[in-house]
């Protein structure tokens, strides 16, 4: 189990063959990868930067991945998120899984980045021809993340 | 003398993105420390009149009765959008 | 949509990468990797070998992807699979999908996939320590599949 | 004359992985080629007998009832078990 918070930029290939490696004997891999959409609301977006709470991020990123693991049979999980300023069309976040069946390794991969959503301390600004506001939390993504129900 | 952090929007509207306080008589848990710092007038109103205020004590998800001791790192914030 | 069957190796990163080229505007994109696993009912795996119906499977995969892009919007859609001889570890299969929001991504990616195991005529043989043996269908992958309803 | 096809399984336990038949009359859909097939006896009886049997007729998956003609390209196989 692996979770990083960084600026740069993450190799996605790199990634996947960790995750390959850590998880042996596993039959199945799946990703999920983030990225900064270039419209927001209508309007479109020049940059975006992404702030978050050093510590308790990674706590909360490895709570999310424990938890994952305590419910599904997991062989390997990873999660890379990225701060700081990003431009459109760069990737955010890296969720990747490994277990021996494919049904485990959506259902976990979906729960990771639904979860992280809701319960990591991360928060988006984002420059548009609007103006600079900071994103507000999605409903969409407190309905997502309650269909995963209570620890 | 808990440590307090605030980030994002709330950061940016009280101009403050940390601080060192003396705990006062009283106050032992965030809603305590809520009023107390409301009390300070003027952006520091919102704390308490914010409807989707989130709280950590410690880097854990904290609720209104939870515990605040001296030793501890409260932190205020919007609610979460990363990912 | 890209959908192809090819004797040699794929590359997940470039696939990925012309995943998110031709997705343009995507926020999420999801991938999936089937690896052939060391072990099978309890033997040890040594090699497998995929056989193919050339033809069928090319056009029952693009029935797939577009069924999928049918069901969700999507904004990009890649399949690979391999055919012939692979050893354990090997990748068999990617699944690569691109759309604006992740919910769509994982449903149509695991869609895909599911749909695949009943649908595309691929047959496994595996050479393990009890012997060579055709691999026979999953309940769990026609159920898997009936999740989706008919189309 | 259509052309068959054998895949997998099926294909080892005929010995054929192709062949070009002459359609013979009265035989107009998968049923009576399954049947006209198994009567040659010996392991083709298995087409008659297996019960998963697949058929595709020109690389569409097809039912019992589906019609064969002279042009077709008529696979049997096992059920797939690929990914």
């Amino acid at each position: 189990m692996s979770v990083r918070v960084q600026e740069d930029d993450f190799d996605v290939a790199a990634e996947l063959a960790e995750l390959q490696a850590g998880g042996a004997g596993a039959g199945a891999l799946v990703s999920f990868v983030g990225l900064v959409r270039d419209l927001s609301g209508g309007a479109a977006v020049s940059e975006m930067s992404l702030e978050h709470y050093p510590g308790m991020t990674e706590k909360a990123l490895a709570a999310i991945a424990g938890e994952a693991r305590r419910r599904w049979p997991l062989n390997a999980v990873r999660v890379v998120h990225r701060v700081g300023r990003l431009l459109p069309g760069e990737r955010i976040v890296f969720v990747g899984v490994a277990s021996a069946h494919r049904g485990a390794a959506f259902a976990a991969g979906e729960f990771i980045i639904d979860t992280l959503k809701t319960r990591a301390p991360f928060w988006k600004r984002e420059v548009t021809s609007a103006g600079a506001r900071w994103v507000e939390a999605h409903a969409a993504d407190d309905a997502a993340a309650g269909r995963w129900g209570e620890r | 003398m808990p440590k307090i952090l605030y980030f994002a929007s709330l950061r940016e509207a009280l101009g403050r993105a940390s601080e060192q306080i003396e705990l006062p008589p009283g106050v032992g848990d965030v809603t305590g420390l809520i009023a107390f710092l409301a009390a300070r007038g003027g952006p520091w109103e919102q704390l308490a009149t914010l409807g989707n205020l989130r709280c950590a004590v410690n880097q854990e998800m904290a609720k209104p009765d939870s515990p605040v001791t001296g030793g501890d790192e409260v932190a205020f914030f919007p609610p979460v959008s990363g990912g």
